[in-house]
């Protein structure tokens, strides 16, 4: 029965918030907080009382290859908590930050919507209600990304429109083959019908939905939107782009459709190993040669998908432990970095890590939650990074490719270097550059310390009790094909 | 460009007669989207094709006094919540989110397959509000720049 | 086969509008030969036996048209010379994608030959639909009725569209004063 | 098949469009080219030889198993609207870029680099 709220409460929030606009800027913001709050409550409640099970919702009351049905088991129920925070700490950082841009209830609005199709997407266990629900995200994401009104904002989003309108063609080519093949769209009888048909049809599906996908996770061959979108957007903006839409909209979907649907095809891993290696050393390479903090970022993030991606071609148990794990992190550890840099933003003016200076004593939270975001991605022992870093290293020593483990360490002391740069040269160098006092507000700071705190605090979910109730059901519904479809179809 | 408001006296004479007719073949459109082709998506373009004719003939300055633009806005947010209602209430009533819970009637009468009309409705009355909105917002976009120079 | 035939026709009458419209140096010609390729496909879903997708097709069309040309044919639009295309790019895209079809040719051939779909799903609409729903018009039973949550999200596509084309616009809506950024 | 391989065709024409093309207006066009072709392949896939529409007309009896398939109509039906949607918005960003930038050139828009 909750399943249906988690889109009915964002959704009704933007509706009421685009009706009751105007005057009342401050109303939209605190009833998008509320509804973001009800919804992460709701998610943590609907984790807790999964028990491995899946959930499913039948849409209009038709079963489930007649109508569309939601279907949450624990992966799901992981994303809709992921979301939630992030969107929770990216509203408390943006009460203030938006400020200086008008009407500023679009922004909530635009926001709430960013939630509902992102939430739709993931609790969804129809293939064309998840396209539908991709372009809400992706719309909502195009405006927010030029909500600022300036000439490179509208540049990146005209990119970004461009580039996600081509990965929504692909994938609808994709949906119309899925169709003819198998003449139905719910996920589970997709499944359950491919496994009889030539395992050509599998591959040819899979090749279309790996190109569109992977242009929404940003994947190596795909990534060129990404930098412009991510560093263009307003820093809570490219919190919600960077920490959890390329991993709702490209990752959960391609671990959906890869192992749920079209699992068992193993060439799918080796080009998800060799694609992933790719993104950590490109994506690590670029990021060092930036100066623009949020460039920066942004590049990183693809190296950092690229883990995830490695850890879920190895296909082992341990490699997916580590490509879930190290999605959480990522998702924690990229949006506090985006919160940081939107903090020197507001109060030095620049993006330029040249140009600022003295961060440790004008800022000192901006800088201390930066440092231990810093540690926590490059993997620096008590954080949250290392381990999952670690895992996926192990993982691709035991699974026989040594080579890619020595990659994928390599790729880590690359990340090491170049947030050590960031540190060196924006947070501790010699400049003075004046600061007003107090620019940055109590939200902004609140929501930043929260997810520091968080970065040391998701470190315990890899200690053995209470990984066997956080990681590993969602690892069980990864790598049972099987146990989806029988799950869906109540068998 | 701007000395003389929309176009000739004969558009605009031809006009004022055809934008009834073509509204009120919109609202058939909708209301028939059970029983022939069209429905909400369809009779929403034609509406907003009407409101848009009125704007090409007379130009933008007639149809802001003939049109409350900022009802439109809210006559387009209010329609995409009444969608969200019946979803709702096909909760509370018919058991499962958007159940078609009013009585279906019979097969090829006016008013039947519950739901279905009234989303219709809703749908058209959505659709054809945004859309005139989006191509007056872009209208307007130029207007501004106009005036700024 | 008539209907094939005819469709052979018209996709081929598409193809040409389509190259004629990216290959046209005027916009005017290249946003009307557009609108032209769009008719074809609503005609196309005529004889495809989709009535709901002409009307729909065709209405949409005039609509984007209408869009286009309003925002594009503006008279200090047409002064500037295009840049010439870059022709080792396009040489190498024309290649790829001439690869691409060659190699998605014996794929198609995977599928159910054309006119012949396994409507396993959709009979039980066919069967049921009327019956069931109410409503005589079975594709309105499957966007309205059956897959009515697809409709929903549909809708608030379009709603966020709207809202996005306004907030990239920004009209001056409830007398509240936009900040224009200079570049 | 020729049907299927001549819509793909109008596909990977939309695609060579996007590519290669330097011009904003010329880009939205391509993108709607993809977007008929991949319509049109959709309503395709649900053609049965010989069939009609999926609606019932009163006093006239039609078998069901003589009609053609309502799904992907369905489905099309919603991919135009959205169709629609991203034609708008990318109108609206290419009108402000051309505000800003005084071209559709998109050689000459590149404030973004690397």
């Amino acid at each position: 029965m909750i399943l249906p709220f988690f889109i009915i409460i964002p959704l009704l929030t933007a509706f009421i918030i685009t009706l009751i606009a105007g005057e009342r800027d401050n109303w939209a913001a605190i009833l998008s907080i509320l509804a973001v709050i009800s919804l992460v409550a709701l998610s943590i409640f609907c984790f807790a009382t999964l028990n491995g099970r899946t959930i499913v919702y039948e849409m209009s009351h038709w079963k489930a290859p007649i109508g569309i049905i939601l279907a949450v088991d624990a992966l799901s129920a992981f994303m809709l908590i992921i979301v939630a925070v992030i969107a929770l700490t990216s509203l408390m950082f943006s009460v203030h930050y938006i400020r200086h841009l008008s009407p500023s209830w679009k922004y909530y609005a635009l926001f709430m919507l960013l939630v509902t199709g992102m939430n739709g997407v993931i609790a969804t266990g129809d293939l064309f209600n998840m396209f539908v629900f991709v372009e809400i995200t992706l719309f909502a994401a195009y405006s927010l990304v030029a909500y600022g009104s300036k000439a490179e904002e509208f540049e990146a989003s005209f990119k970004y429109a461009i580039m996600g309108s081509i990965s929504s063609t692909l994938v609808l080519v994709g949906i119309g083959i899925t169709y003819a093949a198998t003449s139905t769209l719910t996920l589970a009888k997709i499944a359950e019908v491919l496994q009889q048909k030539d395992p050509m049809v599998t591959l040819w599906i899979g090749g279309i939905f790996l190109a569109g996908f992977g242009l929404k996770a940003a994947i190596m061959p795909f990534h060129a939107w990404l930098p412009d979108a991510h560093s263009s957007a307003p820093a809570p903006i490219s919190a919600m782009l960077s920490g959890v839409l390329i991993k709702a909209l490209g990752v959960y979907v391609l671990i959906r459709l890869f192992f749920n649907v079209f699992g068992g095809i193993t060439i799918f891993n080796e080009v998800f190993i060799i694609l992933g290696t790719i993104s950590i050393m490109v994506g690590g390479f670029l990021a060092m040669g930036q100066w623009d903090f949020k460039r920066l970022l942004a590049y990183s993030s693809i190296s950092q998908i690229g883990y995830i991606i490695l850890g879920l071609g190895l296909g082992t148990w341990l490699g997916i432990v580590g490509a879930v794990f190290h999605l959480l992190n990522h998702a924690i550890f990229k949006s506090l970095l985006f919160y940081n840099a939107g903090s020197l933003e507001t109060a030095f003016g620049t993006r330029d890590l040249r140009k600022m200076g003295n961060v440790a004593k004008t800022l000192p939270i901006t800088s201390f939650t930066s440092m231990i975001a810093s540690l926590s991605i490059s993997g620096v022992p008590p954080f949250n990074g290392f381990f999952s870093k670690l895992i996926i290293i192990i993982a691709a020593i035991q699974a026989g490719r040594p080579v890619y483990a020595i990659l994928a360490a390599v790729g880590s002391l690359i990340t090491l270097a170049y947030y050590m740069k960031v540190q060196r040269f924006g947070f501790h160098s010699q400049n003075v550059v004046p600061v007003e006092k107090d620019v940055i507000s109590f939200g902004m700071n609140s929501a930043m310390i929260i997810l520091a705190i968080l970065c040391l605090a998701t470190s315990i979910l890899i200690i053995p009790g209470i990984r066997e109730v956080t990681l590993d059901p969602i690892v069980a519904v990864i790598m049972n094909k099987t146990g989806y479809i029988s799950q869906i179809f109540g068998r | 460009m701007k000395q003389q408001a929309g176009m000739t006296l004969i558009v605009k004479t031809v006009t004022r007669i055809s934008v009834w007719l073509i509204m009120l073949y919109g609202i058939y459109i909708i209301l028939h989207g059970h029983l022939s082709p069209g429905g909400g998506f369809a009779g929403g373009v034609i509406i907003a094709l009407a409101f848009l004719n009125v704007m090409l003939a007379f130009g933008r300055d007639f149809i802001k006094n003939w049109l409350n633009i900022e009802m439109l806005h809210d006559i387009d947010s209010s329609s995409a919540m009444m969608f969200l209602a019946v979803g709702i209430l096909g909760m509370a009533f018919g058991g499962s989110f958007l159940a078609n819970f009013i009585s279906h009637g019979t097969l090829f009468n006016l008013v039947s397959s519950g739901t279905i009309q009234v989303l219709n409705i809703v749908i058209g009355l959505k659709v054809g509000m945004g859309l005139f909105i989006v191509v007056w917002a872009l209208a307007l976009f130029h207007l501004d720049r106009k005036e700024m120079k | 086969m008539p209907v094939e035939s005819w469709l052979i026709f018209l996709l081929s009458f598409m193809i040409v509008g389509s190259i004629i419209a990216l290959e046209m140096k005027d916009l005017l010609s290249a946003i009307i030969s557009i609108g032209v390729v769009g008719l074809g496909v609503s005609m196309a879903f005529l004889l495809l036996q989709a009535p709901d997708l002409a009307i729909v097709q065709f209405l949409f069309e005039i609509f984007s048209i209408v869009i286009m040309v309003r925002a594009f044919i503006k008279k200090d639009y047409h002064k500037e010379e295009p840049s010439k295309v870059n022709k080792i790019l396009a040489g190498v895209t024309v290649i790829t994608l001439i690869a691409v079809f060659f190699l998605s040719v014996p794929l198609f051939k995977l599928l159910p030959p054309f006119g012949e779909p396994l409507m396993t799903t959709a009979r039980y609409y066919l069967e049921n639909g009327a019956r069931e729903t109410g409503s005589a018009n079975i594709v309105s039973a499957v966007i309205l009725d059956y897959r009515a949550y697809d409709t929903l999200g549909e809708t608030t596509v379009l709603f966020t569209a709207i809202l996005g084309t306004l907030t990239i616009i920004r009209i001056k809506k409830r007398a509240k004063p936009t900040e224009e950024e200079k570049p | 098949m020729t049907v299927y391989l001549l819509c793909f065709t109008l596909f990977l024409i939309g695609l060579y469009g996007i590519i290669t093309k330097r011009d904003l207006v010329r880009i939205i066009i391509s993108s709607g080219i993809m977007g008929y072709a991949v319509n049109l392949m959709i309503v395709l896939f649900g053609y049965k030889n010989g069939s009609i529409y999926p609606i019932f007309v009163k006093n006239m009896p039609i078998s069901p198993q003589a009609m053609v398939d309502p799904l992907p109509q369905a489905l099309v039906l919603t991919s135009i609207v959205i169709e629609l949607g991203t034609t708008a918005m990318l109108v609206a960003l290419a009108v402000r870029l051309f505000e800003k930038y005084q071209t559709f050139d998109i050689t000459k828009i590149r404030r973004l680099s690397g």
